[in-house]
């Protein structure tokens, strides 16, 4: 095996420089100075046949990718059974085929999929593997064989979901939240097999998820580069950092909360079941606390929201900085507001439990430090914003879907704040209006965010540019479409409607709603119909798209700045990058371009005002 | 703290100092054990066994996990989010003194 | 262990320290392996797990109508005719904590590569938790003799069982796979391994003694959870 | 520019909806119309943000989109502005959360001379019991429940004897008199949600849970169950009818007491005994 590993390939010449090999003019050998290399190099295993390389591989890179297209296929999934969701909303008539049970299965399976399977496994997964080595200068994650157990742990986790829609009774239809007793109740669909499933699948997710997880953050606490502090990452970087820290101190909640209904499920445990009269009968339970799970489940739920949350704030940043061909304004404020809106993310999480019969006195905290966190999320908004101003705004695909991005997330950010208000949710929760704002602030805001990223990092991926039209009928499509599905909602939440209703039956307030009902189911059918837009777009540049070459966004950042595109196991040939300034660097009064990367050393700059970071 | 330095870079520390840990341990274990074994209760008994149990648990992360030598940047990594816990704590005691408290109320003395 | 020295970057104590480790570049653990560094994140995890747990076991005990067993009476054992309450307890801390001192013992000589004494106290603290485990399943079997199963038990409230069997199963789970590690870790020690700089089994990592501390912090991690549920399960 | 356009027309659809939309909440018909004030004053303050972000936002489009000459601005931080922003949103947020937690004060702390009812939620339906004259409720138990004791009221329980039972999903309130609802659940949650109340809570097994409101407007209300309680959930009706003292003292009359239920069984017992015996 041993000979699989390039052991002295360049170790020691790093460690014996001082001087960056920048090669301008005027070399300036104090001002160009960073220390020497305190890591030694990594070895990495490459690998040799088709399978090594691309199937069990320890490329991160690769790995990215293969998070990245099987949480898609798994989002997917998720687009479908929405469809069939809005179908049966919008014209049951249609829908005869679906009962009541198929119904609550979907839903649950749409929003557990949505969430965990994809969000968080395509921004962590994905763009977390494919983004922290390149933009912190590291040849790889520091565990590669780690990395890949996590991608087939996630892909087992995957299967077993999938799974319980072919088990006896299908999948598990106890609401996302999965909370007790409902999701093990006889009566329930799924309760038998289906939850069980879904029990494991999660734990299996977590366990995968933990060894990613530990990947993420060692790469970035401990295999940076030479001269990349904290203060220079870019803020893709810290959000999906952050976003990491979060999960591996929330997954063990649910991991618990799991793993405790399963013990209910299977053994007859009580931890969550009270005494139970089921059909007349009194059930063997008895003691048990189904609240205890609803503070386990939102003591992960909460942060998980900001999972998904942070790496679309980090990446959007960077979106919009590269493309507004300015720098992030506030650099400081935003990373620390990312980290501020992570530490307060584990102190919001009853939020979610304000009518749920706990202890009334904590709607008093809760709602105070879920009021807290709009300030440093305002913060965010304004800088983004702020950012745009005087800038020199590329109006291209991506651009687009930034500034989608803004308008669904202020949206949604504002109607959090409805929501987080104790008393004011409490006429709103659960109703529609909390499905049009999750669904705006963490569904389709983020989804912005994704696709702005393809369009961005596609490229660096593929090497090949993608084609800008089709992008743009693609964004309007999908941003028009999607805000019409949520921004109308939110009224029906306001006559009343209950949400997770399968049909809306006779109430006089609520037939009014029929109308609203078909139109979002319209809509809903656009969107999803209008990614298919992208995949043509995507297997149409692969085969005839306009080559990228390096650097097509002159971006400051290092993974622009690799030898080859797209970038090899390893990432850097020979050596390591060097960094000297942070990753924002846009029109710089004096520079020759509009942008000085990374590695660009002092003395090839020095007669301009650079940030001194 | 007394360390032996070695020519080889890394440095280890005496053979004393994890002695008297170890020993402390077995006599805290001993002090804890004995909270049961003499039956105190109420106020008293649980601050025995707090104080026993976050004195050994101090004394193995600080001295067998070596963490009192670490470096502060890993020391509080590892302690803030204790403060996550903490909080989960505080508010699950108000949330099953408020559940017994329903309990008890409407389904055992009620008035 | 003790602040390790790096070329061109001046380690300053304390607070001052931190702050200029987490702005320096690199790394911010200074001088921390990556394993190291892994295992101490991991352990954080692990201890929300931990945390999770004890946190249910304290509402679903605070929040039960029916009284709680008397735990120094459940696990009494009666030994010579005389009823000593807790007993089996406190042989198995002492076994674990036992275990811990030869295991930071073991970190100690692997440091000063002294492979010998090092195997060997690896060698040692693997026998002390299997004997940890053993005694376990000892309890575990006694109680099952007794009636108490994960759903019921004779002695009052029936969360008692299940909270008993599932916290200390997870916590078993823990000792028994350290257990296979340190045996694992005593024959790459005796073989040499870690002198050698051989390379793990699925790893591309040089072995090196570190692993030994690595392996040490997960196994003072067991007895630190061990002293809480100590604490919290049998003499509350 | 289209963009620009676009994001304006987008903005300028939304605002115009909220004006006339139909879809608007019902008619307040309890005390909470507070909670309606305070969403009023959010929609306020937080559409103004929207506005203003997404407005500055299309008109950065507009002024500021690429031109190849054109080199933006430099200007990594503005503390200043910063902290002025910083405390702005503050001071918005802390308006916002000041009536949201007086509301939540009063939704807390029940009002001394408020009528207890007591709720009993099961997959599907609802069923309610009032204090007799000693105006408390008994205790009650799960597994009490049967076809004699359809509440599983305690027998031992004093203040049980006089409840009165509702056998009906539809429960009479007094107008302008608070009522607590006292939330229970015999399987899996529910939620006890009027619309035009404004106010719900989780009916938690295991656990009562309660709420109050003082409905003040006289007429039909339906109750839905606002929290997933398996496949009959949209289905979970029951309903409320306000009325005036006078109607409500009538028809109070009318229902049946636990010890009448007793009472009426025991007469069937015994006949039936009567019965057997012949």
């Amino acid at each position: 095996m041993s000979e699989d590993f390039n052991d002295n390939k360049t170790i020691q010449a790093q460690s014996s420089e001082t001087i960056s090999g920048g090669g301008g003019s005027g070399l300036s050998p104090d001002k160009d100075y960073v220390r020497p290399a305190e890591i030694s190099e990594q070895d990495l295993y490459h690998g040799h046949s088709f399978i090594t390389k691309w199937v069990f591989c320890q490329d991160a890179k690769v790995i990215g990718v293969q998070y990245f297209l099987l949480a898609t296929f798994t989002g997917i999934i998720g687009l479908i059974l929405s469809w069939l969701m809005r179908l049966q909303l919008g014209f049951p008539e249609l829908a005869g085929f679906m009962t009541a049970e198929h119904y609550y299965q979907f839903v649950t399976m749409h929003g557990m999929i949505m969430v965990v399977y994809f969000l968080t496994a395509l921004f962590l997964g994905g763009f977390g593997n494919f983004l922290i080595p390149l933009m912190v200068g590291a040849r790889d994650m520091v565990f590669p064989y780690l990395n890949m157990v996590s991608f087939w742990m996630f892909f087992v986790a995957v299967g077993v979901l999938l799974a319980s829609f072919f088990v006896p009774g299908g999948p598990t239809g106890s609401g996302w939240t999965l909370y007790p007793p409902q999701a093990i109740l006889e009566g329930t669909p799924g309760s038998g097999y289906g939850i069980m499933l879904m029990c494991i699948s999660l734990i299996l997710f977590v366990a995968g998820f933990t060894m990613g997880g530990l990947n993420y953050l060692i790469t970035v606490l401990q295999a940076r580069t030479r001269g990349m502090t904290l203060m220079r990452m870019p803020l893709t970087v810290w959000g999906i950092f952050t976003a990491t820290v979060l999960a591996m101190l929330a997954f063990p909640a649910l991991l618990v909360g799991a793993l405790m209904m399963s013990l209910d499920n299977v053994l007859g445990t009580s931890f969550f079941m009270p005494t139970i009269l089921k059909a007349g009968e009194v059930l063997e339970y008895g003691g048990g606390s189904p609240i205890l799970f609803q503070h386990l489940f939102w003591f992960f739920g909460h942060p998980e929201v900001y999972i998904v949350a942070l790496p679309a704030f980090g990446i959007i940043s960077d979106l919009i900085s590269v493309h507004a061909r300015k720098n992030i304004f506030g650099y400081r404020m935003m990373v620390w507001a990312i980290v501020g809106i992570g530490a307060l993310s584990f102190f919001v999480w009853a939020h979610h439990m304000y009518v749920s019969g706990m202890n009334p006195w904590f709607g008093f905290f809760f709602a105070t430090t879920t009021l807290i966190i709009a300030v440093p999320t305002a913060m965010k908004v304004y800088n983004w914003i702020l950012t745009l101003w005087r800038g020199n705004i590329r109006l291209n695909t991506v651009m687009l879907w930034c500034l989608g991005f803004i308008v669904t997330f202020v949206n949604g950010g504002i109607t959090g704040i409805f929501l987080g208000n104790v008393s004011v949710d409490v006429p709103l929760s659960d109703t529609y209006f909390v499905i049009a704002h999750f669904h705006m602030v963490m569904g389709i805001a983020p989804l912005m965010v994704i696709m702005g990223a393809v369009y961005h990092w596609f490229p660096l991926v593929s090497g090949r540019l993608l084609d800008e039209k089709l992008g743009k009928w693609h964004f309007w499509l999908t941003f028009l479409g999607a805000y019409s599905i949520y921004f109308p909602m939110h009224y029906l939440g306001f006559i009343g409607v209950p949400r997770r209703y399968f049909e809306m039956y006779d109430s006089p307030y609520m037939t009014s709603a029929v109308g609203m009902n078909e139109f979002i189911s319209i809509a809903a059918f656009i969107v999803g119909a209008a990614q298919l837009i992208l995949m043509y777009n995507i297997i149409k540049t692969l085969k005839v798209g306009k080559p990228a070459g390096h650097n097509p966004w002159k971006a400051c950042s290092l993974e622009w700045l690799t030898p080859s595109v797209p970038p090899e196991h390893g990432n850097w040939g020979d050596k390591l990058p060097i960094v000297h300034r942070w990753a924002y660097d846009f029109s710089v009064p004096g520079a020759k371009e509009d942008f000085i990367t990374q590695t660009t050393p002092p003395s090839e700059v020095a007669n301009t005002e650079v940030e001194k970071t | 703290m007394n360390e032996t330095t070695k020519q080889e870079q890394t440095t280890t520390h005496k053979i004393g100092i994890y002695l008297w840990i170890w020993g402390l341990l077995f006599v805290l274990s001993f002090f804890s054990y004995m909270v049961d074994w003499y039956q105190f209760q109420g106020m008293l008994r649980w601050s025995l066994i707090l104080v026993f149990m976050f004195l050994k648990a101090g004394l193995i992360m600080a001295f067998f996990m070596h963490l009192y030598w670490e470096r502060y940047a890993l020391v509080n990594v590892l302690l803030w989010p204790m403060t996550a816990i903490a909080c989960f704590i505080f508010l699950m005691v108000a949330e099953f003194e408020y559940t017994v408290f329903t309990r008890l109320f409407y389904f055992v003395v009620g008035g | 262990m003790s602040d390790p020295k790096i070329e061109g970057y001046v380690l300053k104590p304390g607070f001052r320290g931190m702050a200029e480790d987490t702005g320096s570049d690199q790394t911010m653990f200074k001088g921390v392996h990556w394993g190291k560094a892994m295992m101490w994140i991991f352990l954080l995890s692990d201890t929300f797990i931990f945390s999770c747990f004890l946190i249910s076991y304290m509402k679903g005990r605070g929040s039960t109508l029916i009284d709680w067993p008397n735990a120094s009476e459940v696990f009494g054992l009666h030994v010579f005719g005389v009823e000593v309450p807790l007993l089996l307890i406190a042989i198995m801390t002492f076994v674990l904590i036992t275990s811990s001192g030869t295991m930071a013992l073991a970190v100690k000589y692997g440091y000063e590569k002294n492979r010998k004494m090092c195997g060997w106290l690896i060698l040692a603290t693997a026998i002390g938790g299997l004997t940890f485990v053993g005694m376990q399943a000892f309890e575990w079997s006694k109680l099952i003799h007794e009636g108490v199963r994960p759903w019921e038990n004779p002695f009052g409230a029936p969360q008692f069982g299940s909270f008993f069997f599932m916290i200390t199963g997870f916590h078993g789970t823990h000792v028994s796979i350290g257990v296979i590690f340190l045996f694992i870790y005593a024959y790459k020690t005796f073989k040499g391994h870690y002198d050698e700089g051989k390379r793990g089994w699925f790893t591309s990592m040089k072995g090196d003694y570190v692993e030994i501390e690595i392996l040490g912090l997960y196994w003072h991690f067991v007895d630190l959870v061990w002293v809480f549920i100590f604490a919290f399960f049998y003499l509350w | 520019m289209h963009a620009g356009i676009i994001f304006f027309l987008v903005i300028l659809g939304s605002v115009l909806f909220h004006i006339f939309t139909p879809w608007y909440w019902t008619d307040v018909a309890s005390n909470w119309g507070g909670m309606d004030d305070t969403i009023t004053l959010t929609f306020w303050i937080g559409g103004g943000v929207f506005i203003a972000v997404c407005l500055f936002m299309v008109y950065c489009v507009f002024k500021f989109s690429y031109k190849e000459d054109r080199k933006a601005e430099y200007k990594p931080e503005d503390k200043k502005l910063e902290r002025i922003l910083t405390w702005a949103t503050t001071l918005g947020v802390a308006a916002l959360l000041a009536p949201g937690l007086i509301i939540w004060n009063q939704y807390v702390n029940v009002p001394k001379n408020a009528i207890e009812i007591d709720v009993m939620a099961w997959q599907w339906g609802w069923q309610y019991r009032l204090p007799g004259e000693d105006g408390k409720l008994g205790t009650t138990k799960v597994v009490n429940i049967n076809d004699d004791n359809p509440f599983g009221i305690n027998l031992d329980d004093p203040y049980g004897n006089d409840d009165v039972m509702i056998q009906s999903d539809v429960i009479n309130l007094e107008n302008n008199r608070p009522v607590k609802i006292l939330l229970r659940s015999v399987d899996v949650l529910h939620n006890w949600y009027v619309p035009q109340f404004r106010a719900k809570m989780d009916a938690v097994p295991g656990i009562v849970t309660y709420y109050w409101f003082e409905p003040n407007k006289v007429g039909e209300f339906e109750v839905l169950c606002a929290e997933y309680c398996g496949v009959g959930h949209y289905a979970m009706r029951g309903g409320v009818e306000v009325q005036d003292k006078q109607d409500y003292d009538n028809w109070l009359q009318q229902q049946e007491t636990f010890s009448d239920l007793i009472a009426k069984q025991e007469i069937l017992e015994t006949s039936k005994t009567k019965l057997a015996k012949k």
